[in-house]
C-alpha cells in the first residue's frame, strides 16, 4: 500500500485536506489544528498537499472534522494529537487511520465522490444533488441503499402531518423556483384549506435560457423528487400528484416515469402507502414549450389544457388551484430537499445557510467561465468563491465584467458585487435576484446592451401576450435596445427604457412580466456608460455590435487570401501574396475574415 | 405492528442484496455519466466500449450509469473505483479513450493520468 | 350581511362590504377607476392593466377589477406615478393600433379613444412595428378587423361563457395574438351564429357589422325600385339611444317618418308577421299537442339560433317550429301579397329590414328562405346603420313629426311589441292559443314568470286542464342549458322559447353601441328598453296576434288559413343540420 | 386510407378514448396534441378536427392551444430538424452567429421548412449542453463549439446523406 502511488502509476497524487472552519469547530480548536496540521506536514517533509478551510459542513456534534481527498475520507473529532498518525499514515504512505474516520449519519454528502476533482467540489455542498452522478438513477435499488424513502417512511411511521408541516417550516426552507416564499407556510396554507381534492404539483418547467438544474436534478436522482412530493401530499391531504414537465426534456421524463413505475411497483407510490391508510399517485403531463408556464397560475391552466396564461392573484393556488382545488406547486429543487428536511430534521437544516436563507442553492454555472456545470453551495458563499473558487475563474486571460443571475428576471452584477453573498435578500439588495439558479459568467468581450437585448428578446418572445405592459411594453424595449445596439440609438432612449421598464415592473399581471425589464434596468444601473456610448458615439466597446464595427487588414498580412475566399460580400480586394484590403463600404460585418485569418492580421474595432 | 419503517428496512435490505448480486462487488466499478448533458458530448458511446468489453470477456468489472454530477465542460465522464485504491474521475472520455481505458485501466490496472480530472 | 370593513381611498376612510373587489368598492363610492378589459357579465382577465390601483404594501400596483378589498386596506386611485403607469398602457396600446381614428366607423363611439382622452394622452413615446393584418369580410353578417383589436378579450369571453358558441379564441401568443375562429378559418366558414355579441361588447372596431348603408342609399336613388321597409320591434325602443337620449323611449312614429324621409316609399312594421307569426307558431303548436307531435316545440325567430341548431343541435331540428322568422314572413309577403295588391313585378320591389340584429344579414341570405328563387329581404341593416343613414341625411330624428306605417303590412297588436322581448314570443303565443285552443279569451294575459332577465324562465298555462309547461331562454349560452335539460329529459317542457342575444332582441348585436360611462348590455338599459315595448303593448287596444285586423285580412285574402298550403309556401321552411360541427364543452 | 393512416388514427382513438375515461378528461388536451405530433409530425387540421369531436373541447380552443405553444408544428416539418441552442450560455459563446449561418445556408428562417423539405429550423432554449457551447441539435444528435465553418459542414453532410440515398434508391 506504499507504494500505492507507483502502483497506480499516478504521477504524484496531490492531496486536498478540508478542514472545517464552521463556527462550531472553531471553538473545538480548529485553528489551533490548521497550525498542528500544517507544521507536521512540513516537517515531515510531505509535498504535493494544500489545506482549504470550509465553511460549516453541517457535522457540528462530531467537529473538528477533517476531510482527505482525494478518497473523501471524514476524520472526525479530530484532536492535535491524532494529527501526526494521520499525515503519516494517510499522506505518507496512502492508508486512511480507519480509528479516526467517521461515517456521516446525514443524508448528504454520504457517498460525495468527488475523487481528485477537490477544486470544483470542495466549496459545494451537495443537498439537493446528494445522489445526482452518484447513484444509478434509472435503478430503484440504487436510490434504496443512501437511505432512499427512508423519510417517507419515517412520516408515516412516527409523523402527523402537522408535524410534518412544523418540520418543514422549523428548516426555513425557502421556495427554489426563485420568489423564495416559505415553503413550510405554503405548506400550511394549502393543509387549511378545505375545499374537496387537493392537488400536489412539481414544477419541472425550467425554461431559463442557460439553466438545467431541474433537469440534472431529475435525471440524476427522480426519486427523491417524488419522494419530496409524497411527503408533501401527506402533509396537506393530498392524493393526487402532477409533475409538469417540459417536453424538451426526454431522458428527465423517461427517467421519471421509470422512477414512478418502480416506486409504484415497491409499494412508495398508489394504494396504501407501506402498508397505511395513505393512498398518493403522481401523474406526468408535459408542457409544450411556453416559458409561462413556469409562472404557478399559468402553469395550472397549462394542466388543465388550456392556453398557459396566468390570470390575477387572490386567489392563490393554496386556496383555487387545479381545477378550483387547494393546490400546493414547488420546483424540483425543493422538493428534492424534503427528505433531507425530513431525515436529518429542520434544525440541521436551519443551521446551513445565513439568516434569512437556509441550506443550499444549486446554480447552473455557464458562460465565459473555465469550469461550467452544475454545482450547489451552501446559502451565504459569495459569488466570488463561485466563479474564482469552483468555476476557476475567467479563461483565456480575459477580465471578468458581470455575472447574471436569475436568468430573464435577473439581472447582471459588476465586479464590485463579487463579495456578495448567495441568498435571497442580499442578491436583490444588489440589483439582482436568486432566481431559479442560472448564473452566467460574463467577460469583456460580451456587450451589455447586447446581453440586456437577449433577454428582452426572449421575454417578448415567450410573452404570454395577456397582459398590455408585458405584450406592448416589452416589444418597445426590444425595439429601442435594438436600435441601439444598431448603432441608431437616440438621445433620451436611455430614459425611454427606464421609463417603460418600471412601468412594466410594476403594471405587469404575472411575474415574467414584473421581472421582464430587470436585465435592462439593471445593465442600466450598473453599465450606464456602454449605453451611452453606444447612443452618442456609436461605439461598442465589447466589439458585439456588428453595425458599429470597422474591419481593418494589417500590417501583419502576408496575403495568402483566406479572408478573400471566405468575405460573402467580396468586399476584400488584394494580390496574392500582398497585403489586403476591406471595402468599408461593401464590408456587412459578418466577421468571417476576423475568424479565418491565421495571422492576426483582421483586427476590429 | 410492521411499521413502514420496518417494511423499508426489508426492502432496503432486498434492494442492496439484488445490487450486490449484479456484480457490485467485483474489484472495479465503472461508472459511466448518461444525463443529457453526457449523452449530447457522447456518452453513449463511451457506455457502448464498456459493455462490449465486458460481453468480451472483461471479467470482475461491474458497470452502472450515474447522472449528471455537474461537471459540464469536462463531459463524458467516466468513474473508476478500484478495491483497495484511490478511485479515480476520467473527464472527456471519448469511444478511443474508454478503450485505452479498458485494455490500460481496467486490464492493466495502470491508471491514465493525464485524463483524470 | 358580514360586518363591514373600513378602507382608505385617496388617504379618506370609508367603511364598505367585505368580499367585493376594489373597482365594485370604489364604484359605489363615487371613483370611477378607469378600465378596458372588464364587463360585470363576463369572467375577471385582469388583462388591460387599466384598472391598476395603488395598495400600500404590495410591491406591485394591482388590478382593481381582481383584487379584493380587506379591511384597513390602504388604496391610492390617482398617485401621480400610478397616472403615468396608467398613461404610458394606454399609450402602448394607442401605439399597436391603426392611426384612423377619424375613418373609422367607432369613431366617438370608441372606449380607447375616450379613454386616450381621458387620460390626456397628447403625444406619442414608443411608437414602433404595428400589427398589420387583413379584414376578415367573409361573413355575411360580421366583420373582424385584428389590426383595430386590443386583445382585452371581450369578445373571446362573450362568445365561450355567455353565448357559448366558442367560435372565438385567443390564437399564437406575446405580440403576435390574434383573435380568430379556429385554424384562422372565415368568419363565414366558422361556426359563428352571427349573434353579433362580440360587436356589442368590442371596445374598438375589431368587430363589425358587414355595412350595407351605402349600398342602401345608391337603391334608395333608383327610380325604378319600390323601396319597402321593415323595423323590428326592438329597434323603435333603442334608436333613441344612438341620438343621444336616454334608453327607454319608443320612437316608432318618429322612425316610421325618418324612413319615409330617407325615400322609402312603403314603410312596414315587423311586429305585423310577429302576429302572422303567432297565427302560425301558434297554429303549430296546437296541431302538435293534439296529433302528438314532437314536442317541446321550440320557436324559431331568432336567426342566430337557428344557426347554432343546425350546428350544435342537429338532433333536434325536429323540434323546432318550421315558421320562418317574422322579417323573413314579412319579406316572402311584401313580394308576393303586396306585391300583388300593388300590381308590381316583385323583382322590382327593394325590400329591406332595419333589424336590432346583425344574424338577420345572414338569415336574409339563406338558401332555404327563398321563395320562387327571390329573396323576401333583399338588404338588412341594423339599428346602428339605420341611425347612421338617418344622420347623415340630415334628418333630426328627435324633432321630427311622428308617422304611421303603411297597409296592408303595417297595423300590429301588443303581442307583437313585445316580440323583442325575451318571454315575449312565448307570452304572445300563450294569448293566441289560449283562445284557439280553448275558446275562450285569456284574461291575465301579462306572464310575468316569463318576463324579466333572468337567464332560464318557466312556466305553466293550464289549457282546459291540460297543463302546458314551457320554458324561455334568451342568450346562446342559457338556450345551451335548457337545450341540455331537454336532451335529458324531453317530457319535461311541451313548448320553449328561445332568443339568441341576451335580453331578447332588445339586446341584439345590431343596437347602438353603450354610451359614455355606461357598458354594453347594462341589464339597467337593457329593461328599459323592453319596458318601451311593455308600454307599447299594453297602451295598444288590441294586444292578441289574432284580432289584428290586417292579419284577418291577409289570411280572408291570401293564406286562407294558418298552416295552409300558401301558408307553407311562403311562411314555413325546413332546416337541416350543417357544418362545420358545433361542440360545447361538457363544463360549458 | 392506407394501412399506415389508418394504424395512426387508430392508436390516437385509442390514446383519445382512455383520455376521456380520466376526470377533468378536457385537462388531457396536451397530452393528445403531444400524441398528434408524435403520430403525425405535425398538427394536421383534419386530426385536430377529429380531437375536437372525440374529447368534445371547441376546435376554437384546440386551436388557441395548438398555436400558444411552440412545441406544436402546424404544417408539415422538413425531414430534419435543425434546433439552434439560444440559451444563454450558448449567446455568450456565438450561437446568434450560427444561427445566421444556418439561416444563411438555408435560405430559410426560424420557424420554416427549406423547399426541398429537407429541413425545418428550430430555435431552443437551452440543450442541456452547456459544456460544448454553442451548440446546435440535429433531429436527436448534438453538435457543439460550433463556428461557422463547422455549421455548414454538418449541413453539408446531411445533403450529401441524402443526395447517396437518393442515388442508391434511382
Amino acid at each position: 500500500m506504499a507504494d500505492l502511488r507507483k502502483d497506480n502509476n499516478v504521477k504524484e497524487v496531490h492531496y486536498k485536506l478540508t478542514l472545517c472552519d464552521g463556527p462550531t469547530c472553531i471553538h473545538n480548536q480548529s485553528k489551533q489544528l490548521h497550525q498542528v496540521l500544517d507544521a507536521e506536514i512540513k516537517n515531515r517533509g510531505v509535498q504535493n498537499v494544500s489545506i482549504h478551510l470550509s465553511g460549516c459542513l453541517g457535522m457540528c456534534k462530531k467537529g473538528p472534522i477533517l476531510i482527505v481527498n482525494p478518497g473523501y475520507t471524514m476524520y472526525g473529532n479530530v484532536k492535535a494529537a491524532d494529527i501526526p498518525e494521520i499525515v503519516q499514515s494517510h499522506l505518507v504512505e496512502g492508508k486512511p487511520v480507519a480509528r479516526l474516520t467517521i461515517i456521516e449519519d446525514h443524508l448528504y454528502n454520504r457517498f460525495f465522490r468527488i475523487f481528485g476533482d477537490v477544486d470544483f467540489f470542495g466549496k459545494q455542498m451537495r443537498i439537493t444533488l446528494r445522489n445526482c452522478g452518484i447513484i444509478d438513477p434509472e435503478n430503484i435499488d440504487d436510490y434504496l441503499s443512501v437511505r432512499g424513502y427512508e423519510a417517507l417512511a419515517k412520516v408515516l411511521t412516527n409523523m402527523k402531518p402537522q408535524d410534518v408541516i412544523a418540520e418543514v417550516k422549523k428548516s426555513g426552507l425557502r421556495g427554489r423556483g426563485g420568489a423564495g416564499f416559505p415553503t413550510g407556510l405554503k405548506w400550511e396554507f394549502t393543509a387549511k384549506a378545505v375545499n374537496g381534492d387537493k392537488y400536489v404539483i412539481c414544477n419541472a418547467d425550467e425554461g431559463d435560457p442557460g439553466a438545467f438544474m431541474d433537469r440534472g436534478t431529475i435525471e440524476g436522482d427522480p426519486h427523491t423528487v417524488l419522494e419530496g412530493m409524497i411527503i408533501g401530499g401527506y402533509a396537506i391531504g393530498a392524493k393526487k400528484g402532477i409533475v409538469y414537465i417540459r417536453a424538451e426534456y426526454p431522458l428527465a421524463i423517461k427517467r421519471l416515469e421509470k422512477a414512478m413505475d418502480a416506486a409504484r411497483q415497491c409499494g412508495f407510490l398508489g394504494k396504501n402507502i407501506l402498508g397505511t391508510d395513505f393512498s398518493f399517485d403522481i401523474e406526468i403531463r408535459l408542457g409544450a414549450g411556453a416559458f409561462v408556464c413556469g409562472e404557478e397560475t399559468a402553469l395550472i391552466h397549462s394542466i388543465e389544457g388550456s392556453r398557459g396564461m396566468p390570470r390575477p392573484r387572490p386567489p392563490f393556488p393554496a386556496v383555487s388551484g387545479l381545477f378550483g382545488k387547494p393546490t400546493l406547486i414547488n420546483n424540483v429543487e425543493t422538493w428534492a430537499n424534503i427528505p433531507v428536511v425530513i431525515l436529518d430534521g429542520g434544525d440541521w437544516f436551519s443551521s446551513i445557510g445565513t439568516e434569512t436563507s437556509k441550506g443550499t442553492k444549486v446554480f447552473a454555472l455557464a458562460g465565459k467561465v473555465r469550469n461550467t456545470g452544475m454545482v450547489e453551495v451552501p446559502m451565504g458563499t459569495t459569488l466570488r468563491e463561485i466563479v474564482y473558487d469552483i468555476g476557476g475563474g475567467i479563461p483565456n486571460g480575459k477580465k471578468l465584467k458581470a455575472i447574471q443571475t436569475g436568468g430573464p428576471s435577473g439581472g447582471c452584477l459588476p465586479e464590485q458585487y463579487l463579495d456578495t453573498q448567495i441568498d435571497y435578500e442580499s442578491l436583490a439588495k444588489a440589483g439582482s435576484i436568486m432566481g431559479s439558479g442560472g448564473m452566467i459568467v460574463i467577460d469583456e468581450d460580451s456587450c451589455m446592451v447586447g446581453l440586456a437585448k437577449f433577454f428582452i428578446e426572449f421575454t417578448q418572445d415567450e410573452s404570454c401576450g395577456k397582459c398590455t405592459p408585458c405584450r406592448e411594453g416589452t416589444k418597445r424595449m426590444l425595439e429601442i435596445l435594438t436600435r441601439i445596439t444598431r448603432g441608431e440609438g437616440r438621445p433620451g432612449d436611455i430614459e425611454k427604457l427606464e421609463r417603460l421598464g418600471g412601468m412594466i415592473k410594476k403594471s405587469s399581471l404575472c411575474g415574467l412580466g414584473q421581472s421582464a425589464p430587470n436585465p435592462v434596468l439593471s445593465t442600466i444601473k450598473n453599465f450606464r456608460a456602454e449605453y451611452e456610448e453606444h447612443i452618442h458615439q456609436k461605439k461598442c466597446r465589447a466589439g458585439q455590435c456588428a453595425a458599429m464595427l470597422s474591419y481593418t487588414i494589417g500590417e501583419r498580412c502576408v496575403g495568402c487570401g483566406a479572408c478573400k475566399r471566405v468575405c460573402p460580400a467580396g468586399a476584400i480586394e488584394g494580390a496574392r501574396k500582398e497585403k489586403h484590403v476591406i471595402d468599408a463600404a461593401k464590408c456587412i460585418r459578418c466577421g468571417q475574415c476576423f475568424d479565418v485569418c491565421k495571422f492576426n492580421a483582421v483586427s476590429k474595432a | 405492528m410492521v411499521t413502514p419503517k420496518d417494511i423499508l428496512r426489508k426492502k432496503r435490505a432486498e434492494a442492496v442484496n439484488r445490487i450486490i448480486s449484479k456484480g457490485y462487488l467485483s474489484t472495479k466499478r465503472v461508472y459511466v455519466g448518461m444525463a443529457t448533458c453526457e449523452i449530447a458530448a457522447g456518452s453513449r458511446d463511451v457506455m457502448e466500449v464498456f459493455r462490449q468489453a465486458i460481453a468480451n470477456g472483461l471479467v470482475d468489472v461491474y458497470l452502472s450509469q450515474k447522472g449528471c454530477a455537474g461537471r459540464c465542460n469536462l463531459e463524458p465522464t467516466v468513474e473508476v473505483v478500484e478495491e483497495g485504491k484511490i478511485p479515480v474521475k476520467y473527464g472527456r472520455v471519448t469511444p478511443e479513450r474508454a478503450r485505452e481505458i479498458v485494455e490500460r485501466h481496467l486490464k492493466k490496472g495502470q491508471v491514465i493520468a493525464e485524463w483524470l480530472i | 350581511m358580514a360586518e363591514q370593513i373600513t378602507i382608505y381611498i385617496n388617504n379618506k376612510e370609508y367603511k364598505v362590504d367585505p368580499g367585493q373587489t376594489i373597482m365594485q368598492a370604489a364604484d359605489k363610492l363615487g371613483f370611477h377607476i378607469p378600465r378596458l378589459c372588464y364587463h360585470p357579465k363576463l369572467s375577471i382577465e385582469g388583462a388591460c392593466r387599466v384598472c391598476i390601483v395603488e395598495v400600500e404594501g404590495a410591491r406591485n400596483y394591482v388590478a382593481s377589477c381582481a383584487y379584493p378589498v380587506a379591511n384597513g386596506m390602504k388604496i391610492h386611485t390617482n398617485s401621480q406615478e400610478l397616472r403615468q403607469a396608467r398613461r404610458d398602457i394606454i399609450e402602448l396600446i394607442l401605439d399597436n393600433h391603426p392611426l384612423d381614428c377619424h375613418v373609422c366607423e367607432r369613431d366617438g363611439n370608441c372606449e380607447l379613444q375616450r379613454l386616450a382622452s381621458s387620460m390626456g394622452i397628447r403625444a406619442r413615446h414608443f411608437q414602433g412595428e404595428r400589427k398589420v393584418y387583413d379584414k376578415d369580410l367573409s361573413s355575411e353578417a360580421v366583420i373582424r378587423d385584428p389590426e383595430k383589436c386590443i386583445l382585452c378579450g371581450r369578445c373571446v369571453r362573450m362568445c365561450s361563457e355567455i353565448q357559448q358558441v366558442h367560435n372565438l379564441t385567443q390564437a399564437h401568443r406575446g405580440f403576435d395574438t390574434v383573435v380568430m375562429p379556429a385554424y384562422d378559418m372565415p368568419m363565414g366558414e366558422s361556426v359563428c351564429t352571427a349573434c353579433g355579441q362580440c360587436i356589442n361588447v368590442c371596445p374598438t372596431a375589431a368587430f363589425l357589422e358587414k355595412n350595407y348603408t351605402q349600398d342602401l342609399f345608391q337603391k334608395l336613388n333608383d327610380p325604378n325600385l319600390i323601396k319597402v321597409v321593415q323595423f323590428a320591434p326592438s329597434v323603435r325602443a333603442a334608436i333613441g339611444e344612438a341620438f343621444g337620449i336616454e334608453p327607454g323611449r319608443n320612437m316608432e312614429g318618429e322612425l316610421i317618418a325618418a324612413l319615409r324621409k330617407l325615400g322609402f316609399n312603403y314603410v312596414f312594421d315587423t311586429q305585423f308577421s310577429a302576429d302572422l307569426t303567432i297565427m302560425e307558431e301558434g297554429s303549430e303548436f296546437l296541431e302538435r299537442v293534439q296529433n302528438n307531435g314532437k314536442l317541446p316545440m321550440i320557436t324559431s325567430c331568432s336567426s342566430a339560433w337557428m344557426k347554432c341548431l343546425e350546428q350544435f343541435y342537429p338532433d333536434l331540428i325536429e323540434n323546432v317550429s318550421t315558421c320562418k322568422s317574422p322579417m323573413s314572413m314579412q319579406g316572402a309577403l311584401t313580394k308576393s301579397y303586396f306585391a300583388q295588391k300593388i300590381g308590381v313585378d316583385p323583382k322590382k320591389i327593394l325590400s329591406v329590414a332595419a333589424m336590432c340584429c346583425t344574424a338577420k344579414k345572414y338569415e336574409a341570405a339563406r338558401e332555404e328562405l327563398l321563395v320562387d328563387g327571390m329573396r323576401g329581404v333583399d338588404i338588412v341593416v341594423t339599428t346602428r346603420e339605420i341611425s347612421w343613414m338617418i344622420k347623415s341625411a340630415g334628418i333630426d330624428l328627435l324633432h321630427i313629426q311622428p308617422e304611421e306605417p303603411d297597409h296592408p303590412l303595417g297595423e300590429s297588436s301588443g303581442a307583437g311589441a313585445i316580440f323583442g322581448v325575451t318571454g315575449g314570443v312565448m307570452e304572445a303565443a300563450i294569448r293566441t292559443a289560449y283562445e284557439l285552443y280553448t275558446g275562450q279569451t285569456l284574461i291575465d294575459i301579462e306572464l310575468e314568470s316569463i318576463r324579466g332577465l333572468k337567464g332560464i324562465k318557466e312556466g305553466k298555462i293550464d289549457l282546459d286542464g291540460k297543463e302546458i309547461r314551457v320554458a324561455v331562454a334568451h342568450g346562446l349560452g342559457n338556450a345551451c342549458k335548457l337545450l341540455d335539460t331537454v336532451r335529458k329529459d324531453p317530457e319535461r317542457y311541451h313548448f320553449i322559447e328561445i332568443m339568441g342575444c341576451p335580453g331578447g332582441c332588445i339586446g341584439g348585436g345590431g343596437q347602438p353601441y353603450a354610451q359614455a360611462n355606461s357598458i354594453p348590455l347594462d341589464e339597467g338599459a337593457l329593461m328599459k328598453r323592453a319596458q318601451a315595448l311593455y308600454d307599447l303593448d299594453r297602451g295598444k287596444t288590441i294586444r292578441r296576434s289574432h284580432d289584428n285586423p290586417d292579419v284577418q285580412k291577409l289570411y280572408k285574402e291570401f293564406l286562407h288559413s294558418p298552416l295552409s298550403k300558401v301558408s307553407h309556401k311562403y311562411l314555413h321552411t325546413h332546416y337541416k343540420a350543417k357544418l362545420p360541427k358545433g361542440i360545447i364543452p361538457k363544463n360549458g | 386510407m392506407t394501412q399506415v393512416e389508418t394504424d395512426k388514427l387508430n392508436e390516437l382513438n385509442a390514446f383519445m378514448e382512455q383520455a376521456v375515461q380520466n376526470e377533468h378528461s378536457d385537462s388531457y388536451l396536451i397530452a393528445v396534441l403531444h400524441k398528434v405530433q408524435q403520430l403525425y409530425g405535425y398538427l394536421p387540421r383534419e386530426v385536430m378536427d377529429t380531437v375536437a369531436d372525440k374529447m368534445q373541447i371547441p376546435t376554437a380552443h384546440i386551436w388557441g392551444v395548438a398555436t400558444f405553444y411552440h412545441y406544436f408544428n402546424l404544417s408539415p416539418i422538413g425531414k430534419h430538424t435543425v434546433s439552434v441552442c439560444l440559451g444563454t450560455a450558448c449567446y455568450v459563446k456565438g450561437a446568434e452567429k450560427v444561427l445566421d449561418t444556418v439561416k444563411k445556408e438555408l435560405k430559410i428562417t426560424v420557424g420554416q421548412t427549406t423547399e426541398d423539405r429537407l429541413f425545418t429550423l428550430q430555435e431552443a432554449r437551452c440543450l442541456g449542453a452547456c459544456g460544448i457551447a454553442p451548440v446546435m441539435m440535429i433531429d436527436d444528435k448534438i453538435y457543439g463549439e460550433l463556428d461557422a465553418k463547422k455549421t455548414v459542414d454538418i449541413i453539408n453532410q446531411y445533403r450529401k446523406a441524402e443526395k447517396q440515398n437518393a442515388e442508391k434508391q434511382s
